[in-house]
């Protein structure tokens, strides 16, 4: 038992920050610093350094390009990527449907799929959830008939994130309306050139297109498309929606966030005074330290089993407990960047528009209540919290 | 002790409940934040025909005389409706500052104009090294033979971009943070060497910034020739406050209503979500918040009768604490509750959440209050 | 609109002050001050003093020795008697049988008991729950058998607060199993006397015998017993559930014991150090008194509504948010005392044993612990708050 | 990095399990705290036996040189046992103490009477008027001639009513609350001039107050003859936070098995209340701050390491809040979710409600690590 990084893993975290201080774009690592979104270009650019690297998909098998690094070097360069902060990968190809494909796919879709999510020359999105089905995925109607060669696709799925910049999405689709709800799913590989595609934005309450709908109109999707076998996609999602245990608590985020937000909140602001001085304020900021501190150790607790192989390949539970916390603490986070920019988080600034004046408060101030207002999602979206309770509930304690 | 409207109060409450659910669908109150300068013009003289900018203004001025609980009733109506018009910075605020300093002549050559809907004012007090402490005002105005020059600058001036002309503080003497010396101006919007910058709030509302130099005002622009405005300042803010919570009280309800009306018709697992006790839980501690919410803004709003300005100020504080935590709670809850939807532009409720977040920043965050109910000792149980 | 009291209003809670003033021991202020439990003694004493001024039964028509007082002036009276602090009736005659006599009873059980409820010459205990039937009422066993002109009654009741003392219950028994559950009950008066009943006491975690189980082995109960008509006897206890509105929140009690708090808080401790000088205690102790405030508020309001003869006889579901909210607040309060009371919670003070030194800690320490865990109960007892939120959910908000 | 128990540590963990399923019955511990003294003579004989008593002693000295992982996993079993001997008190601390500054002598003289069970220590530090602050000791030790003579008095010594000796902190020089001029001096429960009063604590164990009357020791009696035992006390109580931290994890952990256990066989309206979803997601809540404070535990037991005393006290600090916080709500919901039952002597769940609230308020409560790791500029992320 010992919670102290060994020699080699400390050589690898200074190595890895090294690396992402020399190749980091500075325009980059200051959108990210204060809160905003990357760009498509600022994705593909850092994506493709890394690429250059050896570094873009990390996780993946060795034989597929990943890096054969443990469970807690993984940890360490996902915590150094966030502190950076540097751009994530887009994880909807890296983490989704490139795990997938390796693992499920046949050699074809390794041969032209793979390569192509490692350089980011495939923007990826995620054809799961529908209108009629958020939290209850399984009930999904998006219908694939085959004929000859082809599916014939019609549907609509929605809350598909950057599906804007997307040039291919991986679906979930009903092949046998007749099988019980889980039984009759496949998992379906889509271009999104494909004819009888449109895709419509959502714009979120912070005034952002992060999201789209993706109508299916008649849509022809070739048989070799499809991954593993027809009406086995339930097992594929959860394989997919199990794999992202490493980065569900999303802590290196929090704790990129905390550590800006000590240093706002010690800048005198406008009118001269610190937040830190607010006792209030400091307190909040350092329960919220603690219970990040928490989580980062049952994260490495979590880890610690993976690594030892334990709970190999089954949805580990603990993922719930992390998923919740995690995205509590990132909405305690935003919480906190309201409390120090205070009044100036009312000017709005459409993030769609160019910007020609400076921003009405501090730098800063404009991209905190969009933030703030994002980070709701957190606790709704990939199952809402409620709905990791009842796994908890379930799995781990039997009820 | 009684919570009962009477007659005038009942009809007034019918009359804006009827116009509100006329002409504030959701598409109607998009399309008023698209319209020049962030409101339908044409509403803000109906509200004029209604009496609802005259209700605060005494009766020998031209208005209708309303105390409080009248204006509670209009904000509250206002915030179930999201609506955007400036009623709390135009109309509270602006004739709080009237009744209590302006003297016959202004009153007399401001009111009608305003109760009719011809004159918007805004309130520009706020300066961008004050904080949240209210004498903090550097702008200042030196008499100059028969006028007054001002220099400075005011932030965060609700609805001051279309405002025709705003009452704006600044300080005649002393230094910024001192409560002696300070006040309030008669200033036209296109008088020279004023310039604003006008931009939409995160709430689809509107605010500017305002600078002036060397901006040149007759001798009588000063409100009521008053030079020590800071206790009419404070009942100001009180009031806005006080106001403020009402517009929650109508907010957070409506927000409540939309979800549970949301839970009864989405289904999920073949059922209505409503079906799910920790969903009923959670709508039911919403009610609860709101309940607290809305005892508290009746609170609030009788005390700003009350003499004792400590005492006032105390109950303001704990009104705007109680609000700000409930405004949070109901606000995150009714997106939750609402899923995916809830965090998109087309639903409403996110609306709701936004201004609510909002509320809990405006005159002073809980903290703020916290501190200042802590200095004064606390409220007494 | 007036949220001011009246002049008459102001000058009867002078009144009440003066009289409690002139007429309360002093033995018994001060041992409710310091957070502990009055004696039968101490209450039957007190009721009479009361009784003889004609408020011990504030409440009832006025036929029946009720004051006719307003539900204002009725909460002014509380009010001031739990600021005295002084005892508090026992609810179970005065606020609980009481009223089913006289609503339901006949007039041979009118005249029977209720003068010496308003006395306290009959002590009244509560046989309502059960060991299987606790949420859940309505599914209580306890059997009445009728036989001739008695019931033999079989069973047992527990959760009997001060059943110890009382030579009376009123209970709920079953009369028809052939029935829906609801539908087979009966409201029965059973002398405490009476062969085959044995009372064992259940002590609680605060170390204090408040409550007990009681056993009915054949007991034989005289059909003049039954109250109202047999089967009915589910409409009655709802009435008397429904009845405690004006004081379910106990807001009283948590105002006595907020200003007992800023006092204690104020008084330097052993170590010289003042509670109240802590940032973190004094904002927990005004968030409390304003949420104390905001349902003081919320109470007045349902107050005003019964004295317009709003809702009336219905129960009120607002009651659920004061019986919520009060008990959160009974709760907080303890909690702040054990916050300002600090590591002299840890000594144990048996009550039940005479004292023969002083306290460990400061005199009023020993009894801070034991009340606060007795406190747990209020969120559990007459409803849990989870059956509360049920209630609001079903009939406030329709779902 | 490494989460994992080593070979000895299973086998550790599984022998006191082992011990504990065996003598820890509900029945069984109401016997010990009824039994003279507070607790069984015999069982901490078999503590002894087990090598319980001499795992943090030096194994030079006859102690098996454990560190704070192995007292950890004591710790946690005892805290699923709702132990109540004297381990914290008189072999953590006590073993903190003499590592740190018993001379040979002392320690050849003091430690295998300890690790056998013949000898009880109790640990004498805090007093009256010190609050939170360890170093506010006002009980001198003066030098004369060949001893020392103790005056003053210390409160709530755990379970001192049954102790055989004291390691009893005193002031050599300056005023109470200097750091500087501390010692620990080895007392002998019956010298002359020490009187004690023993009283029974809330959670079921023993505690007592002091009484130093010229008490006459020994030139020896000065532990290491160290008249600066500032930091070795720090450290102790440092090491005595990660032991009660572990505890509070173990007691938890047994009273959400219990809730959950009850939860299965309760049965209302015809079918198990864990059946209802809002008491589901609260034992859900239960177990999210029951891993939490677990984590916690793991880093405070990690951080007695760590040599830099701030760093490590940061650390110490954070641990006790968040296990304060999740004691607090572990706590109150299992007694909740047990309903009536919860609330009684006759539940076992009470119990450990009882001795999480205590252990809350022990070593300095919420607020005060709260405050003292905002002084030390809060927990770096």
């Amino acid at each position: 038992m010992d919670l102290h990084f060994t020699d080699e893993e400390n050589a690898f975290r200074a190595e890895v920050r090294a690396f992402i201080d020399a190749n980091l774009p500075a325009r980059t690592r200051q959108k990210l610093m204060e809160g905003r979104k990357p760009s498509r270009d600022d994705l593909v650019e850092w994506t493709r350094t890394l690429h250059a690297k050896g570094w873009s998909t990390p996780r993946w098998p060795v034989e597929y390009g990943g890096t054969g690094w443990s469970p807690i070097k993984q940890y360490i360069f996902l915590e150094e990527v966030l502190a950076a902060p540097a751009p994530e990968f887009l994880s909807f190809g890296v983490s989704m449907v490139g795990p997938v494909i390796y693992t499920f796919g046949n050699e074809a879709q390794k041969q032209r799929f793979l390569p192509r999510i490692a350089n980011l020359d495939d923007w990826w999105c995620q054809g799961f959830s529908e209108p009629g089905a958020g939290s209850d995925l399984a009930s999904l109607t998006t219908r694939a008939v085959r004929a000859g060669e082809h599916y014939t696709v019609n549907g609509q799925k929605t809350w598909t994130t950057l599906g804007q910049y997307a040039n291919w999405i991986f679906c979930l689709v009903r092949t046998n309306p007749e099988a019980k709800k889980q039984e009759g799913i496949s998992f379906l590989l889509i271009d999104m050139k494909t004819p009888g595609i449109t895709v419509r934005p959502i714009i979120t309450v912070d005034g952002a297109h992060e999201v789209n709908e993706v109508f299916f109109d008649d849509v022809k999707v070739p048989v070799e498309n499809l991954v593993g076998e027809e009406n086995k996609g339930w097992d594929y999602a959860k394989f997919l929606l199990s794999n992202e245990r490493i980065g569900i608590a999303r802590i290196g985020v929090s704790k990129a966030r905390l550590r800006r937000l000590r240093e706002l909140a010690s800048l005198p602001g406008l009118d001269g005074t610190c937040a830190i001085d607010r006792p209030r304020f400091r307190d909040r900021l350092i329960e919220t330290e603690i219970a990040l501190k928490a989580l980062e150790i049952t994260q490495l607790r979590v880890l610690s089993d993976e690594a030892k192989g334990l709970n190999k390949g089954k949805p580990n539970p603990a993922s719930s407990v992390l998923k919740i916390r995690g995205s509590e603490l990132q909405q305690a986070t935003t919480e906190l960047l309201m409390d120090v920019v205070g009044a100036y988080a009312l000017p709005f600034a459409d993030p769609h528009e160019a910007r020609n004046e400076p921003p009405v408060g501090p730098q800063w101030a404009d991209a905190v209540a969009p933030l703030y207002f994002n980070m709701r999602k957190v606790s709704i979206y990939g199952g809402s919290n409620e709905i990791q309770k009842n796994i908890i509930a379930k799995a781990i304690l039997g009820l | 002790m009684d919570f009962d409207l009477n007659d005038e109060q009942r009809l007034l409450k019918d009359s804006i409940d009827r116009l509100m659910a006329d002409r504030y669908g959701f598409e109607q109150r998009q399309g008023y934040i698209r319209a020049e300068g962030g409101y339908d013009r044409a509403l803000w003289l109906e509200y004029a025909g209604l009496g609802l900018l005259a209700l605060p203004f005494r009766e020998e001025d031209g208005g209708i005389g309303g105390g409080p609980e009248e204006v509670m009733l209009v904000m509250e109506a206002f915030g179930r409706a999201l609506a955007v018009e400036p009623y709390l910075a135009g109309v509270v605020m602006v004739s709080s500052l009237i009744n209590a300093l302006a003297d016959e002549a202004q009153r007399a050559a401001l009111v009608p104009a305003i109760v009719a809907g011809e004159t918007r004012f805004a309130i520009a007090h706020a300066e961008r090294a004050a904080g949240n402490r209210s004498a903090h005002v550097a702008t200042t105005a030196r008499a100059t033979g028969e006028s007054w020059i001002l220099d400075g600058a005011k932030t965060l001036v609700l609805h001051g971009g279309s405002a025709d002309a705003f009452l704006l503080t600044a300080r005649l003497s002393g230094k910024a943070g001192e409560d002696a010396g300070l006040g309030v101006f008669i200033v036209p919007a296109d008088v020279p060497g004023l310039s604003r910058r006008d931009y939409p709030t995160q709430d689809g509302m509107r605010a500017a910034e305002l600078t002036l130099d060397g901006v040149a005002l007759d001798a009588d622009a000063l409100l009521g020739d008053n030079r020590d405005a800071f206790s009419a300042l404070a009942r100001m803010q009180d009031e806005a406050i006080a106001a403020l919570c009402a517009e929650a009280v109508g907010a957070m309800e409506k927000a409540l209503e939309l979800t549970v009306d949301y839970l009864k018709v989405r289904k999920q697992f073949g059922r209505p979500i409503g079906d799910f006790q920790v969903l009923q839980h959670r709508a039911a501690e919403m009610l609860i918040e709101l309940e607290q919410a809305r005892s508290m803004a009746i609170y609030a709003t009788m005390m700003t009768r009350e003499p004792d300005s400590v005492a006032r100020s105390r109950a303001i504080s704990a009104a705007k604490v109680q609000i700000g935590k409930a405004a949070r709670f109901v606000g995150q809850q009714a997106v939750q509750l609402h899923g995916g939807i809830g965090v998109t532009m087309e639903a409403a409720v996110g609306h709701y959440f936004k201004r609510l977040t909002m509320i809990e920043k405006a005159f002073g965050d809980t903290d703020h209050h916290m501190t200042r109910l802590a200095e004064a000792g606390g409220l007494a149980a």
